[in-house]
């Protein structure tokens, strides 16, 4: 079973990002499971969301302590919320920042993982060049379909367009398959 | 209550003119339903409601009405209280019309429910009417009565207001009238019986949602009872009439009195009987002989100390101010007397 | 329906609670009665005037009729010249104004005539013959009411023709002698006989010679009353009755010169007065000894006297006569109401005196019969029963102690019918015990809608000074419709519904129309709303016995 | 049909494939999203015939629920936690009228302290106001429960609770078969009513019932749910017929075979709870569990039965009897009133606190050993909790013991 904590804020998608990866596991045959950290957290405030995924029924009910994957929207909460509690020695770490590792202040952190699980991507300004709003959450799918390797691109998009129809999903699928090129050439 | 032609002439110099129930010159139209051997008879006899109950009396004459109206097509949802125990203990009932008892404080979301169904089915011919106290309506089933009328379902809300918990044993209620006595406000201490300043007027806060129709009657004047709740039932949307039905029990007025200290009430100008349409006031019944409040408390054990041992003029002169304000503000003489 | 598909005991089948007879609750029960109302207990004739009325005011003037006619069978001229009691009791004097009954009692006789109503009724022929001495308004009426008994009756006038004092002591501008003539007459086509210009001397020979059954001697009262006043040289003096008869027998009207003195305060006063103004007088003058608040005459009289403009001097007494001038004192009335002299004197001009002081009986052919008894001022006594001394010989109208007014003498014929016909059939005459009085405490009059009086047009005065046409005109059939509408049926039940309506236990059953209500006792609580809603007090509550 | 989708929005289409009348809303977490589906139907035309009101509070929304069913409607509502409450007198009023709404709860704790996360204290609340209420394990059982609802519900006239875990499974995407009308339509007939308001039949219905008649009534509600007992897997059989899926019955036994400790519980903890055992059965431990859908009527012999091999039975619940412990203990309990074998409690998941495998399994492994006290508060901060205490001795004047706990956590205000 592999598993996934997404960090954010509120208003950022968190919780759609979760759905959207449970749904693109679907479309693989996969089972998955996606929960919010449940709340009544307001715009802003620190969000988690959840993610299950497996090749049979997901019966387990608790929150995600151990988590396989981490994606972490908002790299200013790397001061304020333990984000990497409980992550696998060979876990997986995607951040969107355009900045480096050093710069976030986290590269010795990180050096402990595999180079190829840990990765930065700008996807806010994906988003912004491509939706033209600055909601990272899909790009950032991308992003951890190729770094993961869990997800093929085309069924992340394709959960995508599902969600948001038209010009708003292709924008959006635009944006993740560039995150997804930018994260594969790391 | 002019005109004089012949026709005018045999209903309004018919002995009885327009105030008794009918006689057997008048033509039907003339005449109240109950006047009709005919009549549905709503609430039979065989009910448990005390000697010279008006609220059995004005449920009657609301219900049939309604059912003429409706062409007995016609349900009715009431809140707990006399109307609901007297009329149905097992194992009998007074009722011979489809009724509903939920619970206290939710006879109007009931009917939303129970219209909703109907109008689902495709039977909107099929109407409701929702009855309560003073009680269910003005205090305890409030909320679930302004959702009604804020949604404005196809609902005419009845309430028989005898100005406290009757049920109960004579409690205090919102529509009870300053210097009442009641259980719990005992007439004891400087200022005996109910507070002055308290207490909520229905019909007006029915009439700031904007309902299609608001109006008040009294068993005083049964015509008017019956024809505002026919005219209620010509209408859709949620509508809302306000009947004053004397309690001997808790007003401590004679069994026989019942009628008079209804009229006497209207005559005061303490109960005034108005129409209102969508928030506004359309029409209001001219008081026909007026009186003082006097009048009218003093068939009153409940007012008693106003009289015993000594006449409290202060207190007495405060309820002739709040029956001139009525009387000014529904504008309820007519023409020379109102000035 | 059945409740077996039903929840048990939550859902209930409809009216259920009819098994709930909650009458044990009550200690007190509604009762339906009819109260006598007091516009029948005040009228001397004994009609029922709420009854007619109640047809009246339905619009059937026909049954109406018929009901009066039951107690008196002249309705147009009763609506003319009663002075009806009944609206001095009318409860709804105290309301706002007395109904009209007398109005509506005219208009029905205007009915009764312009439709040629019959009055009708079913007696088997008795066989029993009766003789009526006098065709005033007593023998008239006893006449007629015998003749509904089935007995065969004859009347003798001494006079030329029938009416006594309905003609010969009012005058035609208070009653037109044709509805007067036509009321007799629909008499007498009953099969009354009428022998005019009979008088009878010999009462005895009516029983043994003629073998009448019975006699009802109803002869008034002519004879003039007279006073002696000092006199140097008398003018012209003569009595109010031989006027007002000359008005009707005289080839021409009496002469009274330009001035005439009325002297007394009674009807026949005012009524000679006006008819003196009426043939042209100058000045008509009434002398009365006492004030307006003492005259035996009715107010309206005296009113419409003035109106006329008859002068009244309230007062005075006449203390002395010489040729055309007359002395008379000033009186004034002490704390006994008695008028007293004053030692005032005045004088007053005229050519004429008519004495109008009352009049006595004449009783001079009933001495001979044995057994009558004459009381001492002159009128005849008689029982209980009407009857005198005579075993048989019965009496009424003005010549027995009574009121004289020709509705008292219209009712007296009627009792004299009863007890004759009783006593014809070898029994005595019970008279019905009274119901309790409808008395206004007993009403609710809330429910009776605001309706004054309507006003009969009366004639302007310039003809009313010029002419004998009648001074009140009747009521149009609106009007009249109006008027009886007005009556408040007191203590009878006329179907209002109220007790039906307003019982909140449907305790009252509704039996129709015309068969009015019964209560359920069955349900009745004895709230007692019924009797206090009722408005004409035709519920009574009375205790249960327990 | 198999989705991706939140079981609030599966579970609002399943209500919508039934059919409802009358459907009454009322906002409150985290029942929302399913009256908002269920909205979201009727607006769009998808769901036809059906008077969708939105209500003033949860008691007006049961009330013109009672309305409608009393007039012959299918009816649907659903609440949570103080929802619940609010609308309670309705609900014992439902439940006497004999009117077969059903109703959602998205269980949720009862404050004070205000929290809106996950317990059953609401329903719990509820449990003996006569209605039948069934607990979803997954959120394919809550779709499937609420179709079976109906038809218990009418068949019985009795109203149903179908009681799911707020957050947990109405927040959660998951794989669902969601069913085809077609499918539901032949599951479920139209509503014929046993009683309704007619001017045909002019019945009084909510009549007053004095002592001379009450047990009776009552006693006719108890039966009603002893039938209950017979319908519910007779249906859940129908409804396998049908969909070919088994959920819905009386109890889920998990892996009781030679099972001598045995976990009871309700609701969607029960899948964490399977996991569980699966760790200790492949480390040799003898553990089952027993997962009870139909709370209300309690299902006594089926559970005696289940549980009759066991050798302790461990109930873990969400909701607490303050002075007594568990709720649902002391029903398993009464079912093994003829079987000497000890039932502890453990009082878990309050408000919303995470239940783990790793807290789970040790206490069961404690239990295993005989080594578990009754009542056991699962992961209890039994410093929080006695430093609270002993300030409370010291102090008359303690002030509000959440707060103080909050503050002394340094995550209060």
């Amino acid at each position: 079973m592999f598993q996934i904590r997404i960090h954010g804020r509120g208003g950022q998608g968190v919780v759609t990002a979760a759905e959207l990866l449970s749904a693109a596991a679907f479309k693989e045959g996969r089972h998955a499971q996606a929960f919010p950290s449940f709340g009544s957290e307001r715009m802003g405030a620190p969000v988690i969301s959840f993610c299950r995924i497996d090749d049979h029924e997901i019966r387990l009910r608790e929150p995600i302590q151990a988590p396989d994957a981490l994606i972490i929207q908002d790299p200013t909460l790397l001061h304020s919320v333990d984000v990497f509690a409980g992550l696998k020695p060979d876990g997986y770490i995607l951040i969107n920042s355009q900045r480096s590792f050093e710069e976030l202040g986290i590269a010795d952190f990180v050096a402990k993982f595999p180079a190829h699980h840990v990765c930065d991507v700008g996807a806010t300004e994906l988003a912004m060049k491509h939706v033209g709003r600055p909601l990272p959450n899909a790009a950032l799918l991308g992003g951890f379909a190729a770094i993961s390797g869990q997800l093929h691109m085309d069924s992340v998009a394709d959960a995508i367009m599902e969600k948001f129809a038209g010009a708003v999903g292709a924008a959006n699928v635009a944006a993740a398959r560039e995150a997804f090129e930018v994260a594969s050439r790391a | 209550m002019s005109g004089s032609s012949p026709s005018e002439q045999t209903v309004k110099f018919y002995q009885t003119g327009t105030h008794t129930v009918g006689n057997r010159l008048l033509d039907d139209a003339k005449r109240t339903v109950q006047a009709s051997m005919e009549r549905a008879n709503a609430i039979t006899s065989g009910h448990r409601a005390c000697q010279g109950c008006g609220e059995a009396l004005g449920a009657r004459y609301a219900l049939d009405a309604a059912m003429r109206a409706t062409e007995g097509q016609m349900v009715a949802v009431n809140a707990t209280g006399c109307l609901e125990v007297f009329t149905t203990p097992y194992p009998e009932t007074s009722w011979q019309i489809p009724w509903l008892h939920s619970l206290f404080g939710n006879a109007p979301a009931v009917a939303t429910g129970v219209a909703a169904a109907f109008r689902v089915k495709g039977r909107e011919d099929v109407r409701v009417v929702a009855q309560g106290g003073d009680g269910g309506t003005t205090d305890i089933g409030f909320g679930c009565l302004s959702g009604m009328f804020e949604r404005n379902d196809d609902v005419l809300y009845v309430c028989y207001d005898n100005e406290a918990y009757m049920n109960t044993g004579v409690q205090r209620s919102s529509a009870t009238p300053p210097a009442a006595r009641t259980a719990t406000t005992p007439a004891v201490g400087d200022a005996p019986g109910n507070v002055f300043g308290t207490g909520k007027n229905l019909p007006l806060i029915a009439m700031a949602h904007n309902i299609p129709y608001v109006a008040t009657a009294s068993v005083a004047d049964l015509h008017d009872l019956e024809a505002k709740v026919t005219k209620a039932m010509s209408m859709r949307g949620a509508r809302y009439v306000h009947v004053m039905v004397p309690c001997p029990l808790g007003w401590g007025s004679a069994s026989n009195d019942t009628i008079k200290v209804a009229r006497m009430a209207v005559e005061s100008g303490l109960f005034p009987l108005f129409e209102a349409e969508h928030g506004a006031v359309t029409a209001s019944n001219k008081i026909r002989r007026r009186v003082p409040v006097t009048e009218y408390l003093k068939l009153q054990k409940r007012f008693q100390h106003l009289f015993k041992p000594t006449e409290d003029t202060e207190r007495i002169a405060r309820l002739q101010a709040m029956a001139d304000a009525n009387i000014k503000r529904f504008d309820l003489l007519d023409g020379e007397d109102a000035s | 329906m059945s409740s077996k598909s039903l929840p048990f005991a939550i859902t209930l089948d409809p009216g259920t609670s009819l098994a709930n007879e909650t009458g044990s609750w009550r200690t007190e029960k509604p009762v339906y009665l009819d109260r006598l109302p007091p516009c029948n207990n005040a009228c001397p004739a004994g009609e029922n005037i709420q009854q007619w009325l109640f047809h009246a005011e339905s619009g059937d003037y026909h049954t109406a009729w018929q009901k009066l006619m039951e107690d008196n069978p002249m309705p147009g001229v009763m609506g003319r010249v009663c002075y009806h009691p009944c609206e001095d009791a009318c409860n709804r004097a105290q309301l706002d104004e007395a109904v009209g009954i007398h109005a509506v009692e005219r208009f029905l006789g205007r009915q009764a005539w312009e439709q040629g109503w019959k009055p009708e009724f079913d007696a088997e022929p008795s066989g029993k013959r009766v003789l009526v001495v006098g065709a005033g308004p007593s023998g008239l009426s006893a006449a007629y009411h015998l003749t509904r008994l089935g007995h065969a009756v004859t009347i003798r006038e001494a006079g030329p023709m029938a009416g006594g004092m309905m003609r010969f002591g009012i005058p035609k501008y208070r009653l037109p002698r044709d509805v007067l003539d036509y009321e007799i007459q629909r008499i007498l086509d009953m099969g009354v006989t009428l022998e005019l210009d009979t008088k009878v001397e010999d009462i005895e020979a009516a029983f043994t010679k003629e073998g009448f059954d019975a006699v009802f001697v109803a002869v008034g009262a002519h004879l003039a009353k007279r006073i002696d006043i000092p006199a140097h040289a008398a003018g012209k003096i003569l009595d109010a009755i031989s006027v007002l008869r000359d008005m009707e027998t005289g080839a021409e009207p009496p002469q009274l010169g330009r001035r005439v003195i009325v002297y007394g305060g009674g009807n026949t006063a005012m009524d000679v007065a006006r008819t003196a103004k009426r043939l042209g007088v100058e000045e008509a003058m009434i002398v009365y000894r006492r004030s307006r608040k003492e005259m035996p005459a009715h107010d309206f009289e005296a009113t419409e006297a003035e109106e006329e403009g008859v002068m009244i001097h309230w007062l005075r007494t006449i203390k002395q006569i010489d040729e055309t001038s007359f002395t008379v004192e000033k009186m004034a009335i002490d704390e006994n109401g008695r008028p007293q002299p004053t030692g005032e004197f005045e004088e007053i001009e005229a050519d004429t005196l008519v004495l109008a002081l009352g009049q006595d009986v004449d009783t001079s052919f009933l001495e001979r019969v044995p057994g009558v008894e004459i009381a001492k001022d002159g009128v005849v006594d008689v029982d209980t029963q009407m009857m005198t001394g005579r075993a048989g010989l019965f009496a009424g109208g003005d010549m027995v102690p009574s009121e004289r007014t020709v509705t008292v003498a219209v009712g007296h014929g009627k009792k004299a019918a009863r007890n004759i016909d009783a006593w014809l059939r070898g029994g005595a005459y019970e008279k019905p015990a009274k119901a309790e009085i409808a008395e206004f405490a007993n009403l609710n009059t809330w429910y009776y809608d605001d309706a004054p009086k309507t006003v009969q047009p009366a004639l302007d005065v310039v003809r009313r000074q010029s002419g004998f046409d009648e001074v009140l005109q009747g009521l149009t059939e609106e009007n009249a419709l109006f008027e009886a509408r007005r009556c408040l049926s007191c203590g009878n039940c006329f179907e209002c519904d109220n007790c039906y309506g307003i019982c909140p236990d449907n305790a009252v059953e509704k039996l129709g129309p015309g068969n009015r209500f019964q209560f359920k006792y069955d349900y009745c609580k004895g709230c007692g709303m019924c009797a206090a809603e009722c408005p004409c007090g035709a519920i009574k509550m009375v205790a249960e016995e327990i | 049909m198999l989705k991706q989708v939140e079981g609030s929005q599966a579970v609002a289409e399943a209500v919508g494939f039934c059919r409802p009348e009358v459907v009454c809303a009322y906002p409150i977490t985290p029942q929302t999203h399913i009256v908002e589906g269920v909205g979201a139907l009727v607006k769009a035309g998808t769901l036809e015939n059906c008077e969708y009101i939105n209500v003033e509070s949860e008691f007006a929304a049961l009330s013109v629920a009672i309305g409608a069913s009393a007039a012959g409607a299918r009816t649907y509502t659903a609440t949570a936690s103080q929802g619940l409450l609010f609308m309670a007198e309705a609900v014992y009023n439902a439940a006497g009228l004999g009117l077969p709404i059903v109703m959602t709860i998205g269980n949720r704790a009862i404050g004070a302290p205000i929290n809106i996360w996950n317990d059953h204290t609401d329903s719990m609340a509820m449990k003996d106001a006569g209605w039948i209420q069934l607990f979803a394990e997954t959120n394919q059982e809550a779709v499937d429960l609420h179709i079976q609802a109906f038809r218990l519900a009418e068949e019985l006239s009795c109203p149903v609770m179908v009681c799911i875990d707020g957050f947990i499974l109405t927040h959660a995407y998951e794989r669902i078969d969601v069913p085809t009308q077609a499918e539901v339509d032949a599951f479920l007939p139209p509503y014929e009513p046993r009683q309704q308001l007619d001017p045909a039949e002019p019945y009084s219905i909510g009549a007053m019932v004095g002592p001379e008649a009450f047990t009776e009534v009552r006693y006719l509600g108890h039966e009603k749910q002893l039938q209950a007992l017979e319908l519910i897997p007779e249906i859940a059989q129908v409804f396998k017929d049908v969909f070919g899926r088994e959920t819905g019955g009386l109890v889920h036994p998990y892996a009781l075979d030679g099972a001598e400790t045995v976990i009871v519980a309700l609701g969607s903890i029960n899948g964490t709870i399977k996991e569980v055992v699966d760790a200790m059965r492949e480390d040799g431990a003898s553990v089952g569990s027993l997962s009870i859908c139909s709370f209300r009527p309690f299902p006594l012999a089926a559970v005696a039965e289940a549980l009759s091999g066991a050798k302790r039975v461990v109930v873990v619940e969400k909701s607490l009897a303050p002075g007594l412990g568990g709720v649902v203990a002391s029903n398993v309990r009464m079912a093994l009133a003829r079987q000497a074998v000890p039932v502890q409690t453990v009082i878990a998941g309050l408000g919303g606190r995470p239940i783990t495998m790793a807290s789970l399994r040790s206490t069961f492994e404690a239990a295993a050993a005989d080594n578990l006290e009754d009542v056991h508060f699962l992961d209890l901060d039994t410093e929080a909790v006695s430093q609270e205490l002993a300030r409370a001795r010291e102090t008359r004047k303690s002030g509000p013991t959440a707060e103080n706990i909050l503050r002394r956590l340094g995550t209060g205000t």
